[in-house]
């Protein structure tokens, strides 16, 4: 650098950091999805709010948003790349969010910011081409997967079987009973999220006394959802239901960790899976399942994906969209052929008089 | 126990205002040679970081960072729920001088006053050496300011905050346009301060940028006979004390004044001339006064550093 | 018959030796397009085909562009694609920018490096050891031009980014698009490559002069889109720094200069690039007014505020090795009191004269100074390379006083050590250290220290400051290092003043 | 002093540190610094000293360092703690 000198003296970057509400700021979201537009990102449905640092004119330079407990969407303008405005977003992005008594966040981001948010303190968790996966703490994850050890069953073949089961179905119940008639054991997971119709403690609830009526007792482990598996961070996706090209990495990132951290934790070896005809996220989904779960070269054994025919009745497929299609029309009739008696009992207390929706 | 240094021996031209949450500045801006640093813990600290600021002011005041160096510290309001943690987190790290905001009487002062004794008490002080600056920034402050300055053998200086004041005086402080709206504010405190032989402050010029009207504000206060001004900015001290600093012309007559004055005692004249002209106990006081700011400005006679 | 066969005997015996006349070579004068293809060639390949560069042969480069350098990477690229392999790469200095030349390193393409510097990856990389199979040799600016001289580094091809030159390759560094200023560095790979290729974004019209680079030295010409983006010459620093920090050193620096004993009129001095030396120079002019004293030049990386002081008329001249900004850069053209130094005449121990040898005053700075004075400018305390020896020890022998400016903290790590990692500038040709928490002055030179306390200046010892920073920081644990040489530090006459060994990982 | 709730204090800042705390019935600290190689032992040396002053024996406790100086990482660690513990300091004993 300096002819004489050999060093320079950081300056101050001159930015003005702020904040952009995603659901008050039209203008400056306006703003936002442009200078995302201009990095090749899109501007996600889910994010709330966005930190954003401006030059002296007000010209939007960067930005950093907050969906949930989800850090992404960041852009920066060419020439303020650097550790610097990042910084400062993140802290903002950080206070915010501790402000709605989020603390444990995740990144999204794409692999090539990695560097940067490891210096603010963040902890990859799965890396893709396209997209790296982090969380602001080093014992998340960890944790998690300590806690996962504990509920390990014995066993040479260990199934796994992932759910949303909004609502748990006949069908759910097929796969579930097919998969542990293939296994030792079987470890069975409900999606955590609250974004579907039914709130995930009903969905668990539900899953837990619908099984019961199997009789399969401590062969079966109904395990609540997490951060760590089909979530707003592993698998953005799933809840935004859109079709990009971004599908497939949010995919992997989530499949990656299935394979490197939760199914080490509880040895599983196989993991079932229903056809899916209907959802095309979730179709996707299947589709990148054998190759991150059973080809992939990572750094953990391969398991074996089993993909399920879906159970059928009255000749059409069950699935839990056609449960809410029947209870939105009220022919509860149908619905009863579809689902076990736990779900049947909670949605007739929905539909009964003063809990219709 | 802990012994402090009377603060009266000092000179007082800046106070530098740091908030009491930022990290970095806590641990740096002790290079800048202000005479006085103060750890912010009132309006630069967001609600959310009280508890935070608190415990890293307190741990600023012990560390070998600030070892030796008396800092002021601004505490919360009286009737704020912050006022009680914040004097304990500060005493209890054995800060030489609190600065107490929102001051509009002598009985602020004397709470105040006997808080404080209780703390040192708990916390192995020497009594009573925790010294107050109290700032006044309401009609009721100013009014009151004679009383405020002589409240307690512990104040040590009374400063004017604008920004307040202003609103309650129903108008508005915009230093860079004019400072009338000050002028009776600025004279009062002024001369509660040379009653109770205190330090007086100045209000903060809030834009850095602006150095011509700064140094045009802080002609006008040298003038008026303030001992200082609060700064938001490292970048305000240079200046600040350069305006304070006595002219090489002004050090030669001082030291001639008190030559002339220790001559005079050394043969027992009762009365000092200089020139011709008679030198009374004011002149001689202020020659020293002189004196000291050209030693802490840097200034010698035969034009060295300026 | 063209009339001039027979007219020379050829068995005169004065003409013993002799070679008669054969008739003219064919004349592309009039040929435009066989006049251009003397040197003007299509392609950075066929550039490279035609200078008969192989393997194990040494290139170089200039750094003018510093951060926006495009050139380095094009042509290893394209060195690459011809399967050249295990060459000398010979960069005036190398920065964050050239990471990707790790790549190169690993596919055997570089296989030896002499720069003035390096940071970002490719000196994170190479300072962990393993990487670069001989040790990075570190010059200096003026022991670059040494190194040439001797005939140890003697690029077979050197590769001249240029803004725009003419079709017989006469170039400067302030027309065209991308103009970097100064082309002080290239001129000495001008002078002493075997063979010169221009890569330039433009051919222009013939002449174009000013030339620096001349016709006389440049063997082929090639066209790229770009060589270098002019706006990361000085990137991110070229307004005047409102850090309170610098500005503070900076005014304790200028203190130091007025009083020093060489402010006087017709003084010269340096104060290179960077918040705090920019500083100093606009403090300097300052003082200049208020004292009524005239520099009579400038030397070295000229930045915006020089030029400043050279158009105010407080600086006769300005001697410019290499252009700090595009204010440097295009005064140069419209300044006749600018001119352009080659790296050799700027500090060369081996050429006839240079002007560091003249200079008066020079700020520099210090990554560590020890409590003998030496300073690195190469290494972190973490032992990995991050600066550049620049022209730091050839300024620091030649200047009457030497200034070193430097934080005596950078976030928690001392400045001011009991033992400088790496040495680059010997303590012995430091007189003053000037830091935010205290000016001290070398012992060697009391009458320094005489006038500085005469005029008022504080004056404390680095072993003061050093116990303070020792107090507010810790004390650091010492950076632990395998046997490997990764780095050899030249000296500017040549001589091996320290190493660089890999950091334990 | 137990931390009962996940808690966080401190900056990613220069010359700051941000801590983070998190319920646990083990003691487990990460710390990660921009001066590891000059300061890292330094800096877990002062992390465990303060839990041990605040009485911490189980949580996970995670320093991410800027080159903060002792004394910040200090007040670091007990702003992240008294958050978590959802308690008040005890002047005398810091």
């Amino acid at each position: 650098m300096s002819g004489a000198d050999g060093l320079e003296t950081a300056v101050e970057d001159g930015c003005a950091i702020g904040l952009v509400d995603a659901a008050r700021d039209a203008r400056g979201l306006e703003q936002v999805r442009g200078l995302l537009k201009a990095s090749g990102l899109g501007l996600d449905a889910d994010v709330e709010l966005f930190a954003t640092a401006r030059d002296a004119s007000g010209r939007l330079l960067a930005c950093l948003g907050l969906a949930g407990d989800v850090v992404k969407c960041a852009a920066s303008a060419p020439e303020v790349r650097g550790e610097g405005v990042t910084a400062r977003l993140m802290q903002r992005i950080l206070d915010e969010a501790s402000d709605r008594g989020r603390t444990h966040l995740f990144a999204f981001t794409r692999p090539g910011n990695r560097a940067i948010l490891e210096g603010l303190g963040f902890h990859a968790l799965a890396v893709t081409d396209d997209a790296v996966l982090l969380e602001n703490t080093p014992f998340g994850l960890s944790s998690y997967v300590a806690g996962l050890a504990r509920l390990r069953r014995p066993g040479r073949r260990i199934g796994g079987v992932v759910l949303n089961a909004n609502p748990f179905t006949f069908g759910h119940r097929y796969l579930v009973e097919r998969a542990a008639s293939e296994c030792d054991a079987l470890h069975v997971f409900v999606v955590g999220e609250d974004a579907s119709a039914f709130d995930a403690a009903t969905r668990l609830r539900l899953v837990r006394d619908g099984i019961a009526g199997l009789d399969l007792g401590e062969q079966v482990v109904v395990h609540p959802g997490s951060r760590y598996i089909v979530s707003r961070a592993t698998f953005p996706n799933y809840f935004l239901a859109r079709e990009d090209a971004r599908a497939s990495a949010a995919a992997g990132l989530d499949l990656q960790l299935f394979r490197t951290a939760i199914a080490p934790a509880l040895g599983i070896t196989d993991r079932f899976v229903g056809t899916e005809p209907l959802s095309p996220v979730t179709a996707a989904y299947n589709a990148e399942m054998r190759w991150w779960l059973a080809e992939a070269p990572l750094d953990a054994p391969p398991i074996a994906v089993h993909e399920v025919a879906r159970l059928e009745v009255d000749g059409e497929a069950v699935s839990a969209s056609r449960v809410r299609q029947g209870l939105a029309s009220g022919d509860l009739d149908a619905v009863a052929r579809l689902v076990p008696g736990p779900t049947l009992a909670h949605l007739r207390s929905l539909v009964s008089p003063g809990h219709r929706r | 126990m802990k012994a402090k240094k009377s603060p009266a021996e000092r000179p007082s031209r800046s106070m530098l205002f740091v908030p009491g949450s930022n990290a970095a500045w806590l641990s740096t801006v002790q290079v800048y040679g202000a005479d006085y640093v103060m750890f912010d813990l009132e309006d630069s600290v967001s609600v959310r970081e009280k508890d935070t600021a608190r415990l890293l002011v307190h741990e600023a005041l012990k560390s070998p960072v600030w070892a030796g160096v008396p800092v002021v510290v601004r505490v919360n309001a009286i009737n704020t729920p912050f006022f009680r943690d914040d004097l304990e987190a500060v005493v209890s790290a054995g800060v030489a001088i609190v600065r107490l905001p929102m001051v509009t009487d002598a009985q602020m002062i004397r709470h105040l006053d006997a808080e404080l004794g209780v703390l040192e008490g708990k916390y192995g002080s020497v009594p009573g050496t925790t010294r107050i600056l109290a700032a006044v920034e309401s009609a009721s402050g100013v009014v009151n300011a004679v009383a405020i300055a002589t409240a307690s053998p512990r104040m040590m200086g009374i400063a004017l905050a604008a920004y307040d004041y202003a609103m309650d005086m129903h108008t508005t402080h915009d230093a860079a346009a004019d400072e009338s709206q000050l002028f009776f504010a600025r004279c009062a405190i002024l001369h509660a301060a040379r009653v109770a032989k205190i330090h007086c402050y100045d209000v903060i010029y809030a834009d850095v940028n602006d150095t011509e009207g700064f140094l045009r504000e802080v002609a006008v206060i040298k003038k008026l006979g303030f001992d200082g001004k609060s700064l938001v900015n490292p970048r305000q001290i240079e200046p600040l004390h350069n305006a304070f600093a006595p002219t090489p012309e002004e050090v030669e007559r001082a030291h001639r004044v008190v030559a002339a004055a220790v001559e005079a005692e050394k043969v027992g004249m009762g009365v000092v001339a200089l020139d011709g002209k008679m030198i009374d106990a004011p002149i001689i006081a202020a020659a020293h006064r002189t004196i000291r700011l050209a030693q802490v400005s840097g200034v010698q006679v035969a034009g060295g550093v300026r | 018959m063209s009339g001039w066969q027979g007219r020379v005997p050829t068995d005169a015996v004065e003409l013993a030796g002799l070679v008669p006349f054969a008739g003219p070579a064919p004349s592309t004068q009039a040929d435009k397009d066989a006049r251009r293809a003397r040197k003007v060639v299509g392609s950075l390949t066929e550039a490279i085909s035609r200078s008969g560069l192989g393997d194990g042969d040494t290139i170089s480069f200039h750094h003018h562009f510093r951060e926006g350098d495009l050139l380095i990477l094009q042509v290893l690229a394209e060195v690459e694609a011809l399967g050249i392999r295990g060459l000398t790469l010979a960069s005036s200095s190398l920065n964050a920018c050239h990471g990707d030349v790790v790549g190169y390193i690993e596919r055997g393409v570089v296989s030896r490096i002499y720069t003035s510097g390096m940071r970002g990856t490719l000196a994170a990389r190479i300072s962990r050891g393993g990487l670069l199979p001989h040790p990075v040799q570190v010059h200096s600016h003026g022991g670059r031009a040494a190194l040439m001289a001797s005939g140890e580094l003697r690029p077979k091809v050197a590769f001249l980014g240029v803004s725009a030159c003419d079709e017989f390759g006469n170039a400067n560094g302030t027309s065209g698009a991308s103009r970097c200023g100064s082309l002080g560095y290239a001129l000495v790979d001008a002078m002493f490559a075997e063979t010169v290729v221009l890569v330039t974004e433009q051919v222009v019209a013939f002449p174009n002069t000013p030339a620096v680079i001349r016709q006389n030295r440049v063997d082929l010409i090639v066209v790229v889109e770009r060589v270098g983006d002019p706006s990361r010459i000085n990137v991110g620093a070229t307004r005047t720094t409102t850090n309170p920090r610098d500005l503070l050193v900076a005014r304790r620096a200028t203190d130091v200069v007025e009083h020093g004993g060489f402010f006087v009129d017709g003084f010269s001095i340096q104060t290179g690039s960077g918040g705090a030396a920019t500083a100093v120079t606009d403090y300097l002019g300052e003082r200049m007014e208020r004292r009524g004293v005239k520099a009579g030049w400038a030397l070295g990386g000229i930045t915006g505020s020089m030029v400043a002081l050279h158009e105010r008329g407080l600086v006769g001249r300005l001697l410019d090795v290499q252009s700090f900004d595009l204010v440097a850069a295009s005064s140069l053209e419209r300044n006749p009191g600018h001119t352009i130094v080659s790296a050799s005449e700027y500090a060369s121990p081996a050429a006839k004269a240079a002007c560091v040898d003249e200079l008066d005053v020079v700020i520099l700075s210090a990554l560590e100074i020890d409590l003998d004075y030496n300073v690195n400018v190469l290494t972190g305390s973490d032992g990995l390379m991050m600066g550049a020896s620049g022209g730091h020890c050839d300024t620091a022998a030649g200047a009457k006083l030497v200034v070193v400016v430097a934080p005596l903290i950078r976030t928690r790590i001392p400045t001011i050590v009991e033992r400088v990692t790496t040495l680059i500038t010997p303590g012995s040709n430091v007189d003053v250290l000037v830091t935010d928490y205290g000016v001290c002055v070398n012992p060697r030179r009391p009458a320094v220290a005489e006038r500085l306390a005469a005029a008022g200046i504080k004056v404390t010892t680095i072993e003061a400051l050093f116990a303070r920073a020792l107090e507010i920081c810790g004390r650091p644990r010492a950076v632990e290092t395998t046997d490997e040489i990764v780095g050899v530090v030249r000296y500017r006459d040549g001589s091996v003043i320290d190493v660089v060994r890999a950091v334990a990982s | 002093m137990r931390i009962e709730v996940d808690a966080v204090a401190g900056t990613l800042e220069s010359s700051d540190a941000l801590v983070r705390v998190s319920p646990a019935e083990e003691l487990r600290i990460e710390v990660t610094s921009t001066v590891e190689a000059q300061f890292g032992a330094e800096i877990r040396r002062t992390v465990a000293e303060q839990l041990d002053r605040l009485g911490v024996t189980e949580g996970l406790i995670s320093v991410q360092d800027k080159g903060a100086l002792d004394f910040v990482i200090r007040a670091r660690v007990q702003g992240a703690v008294l958050r978590g513990a959802q308690a008040r300091p005890d002047w005398r004993k810091l």
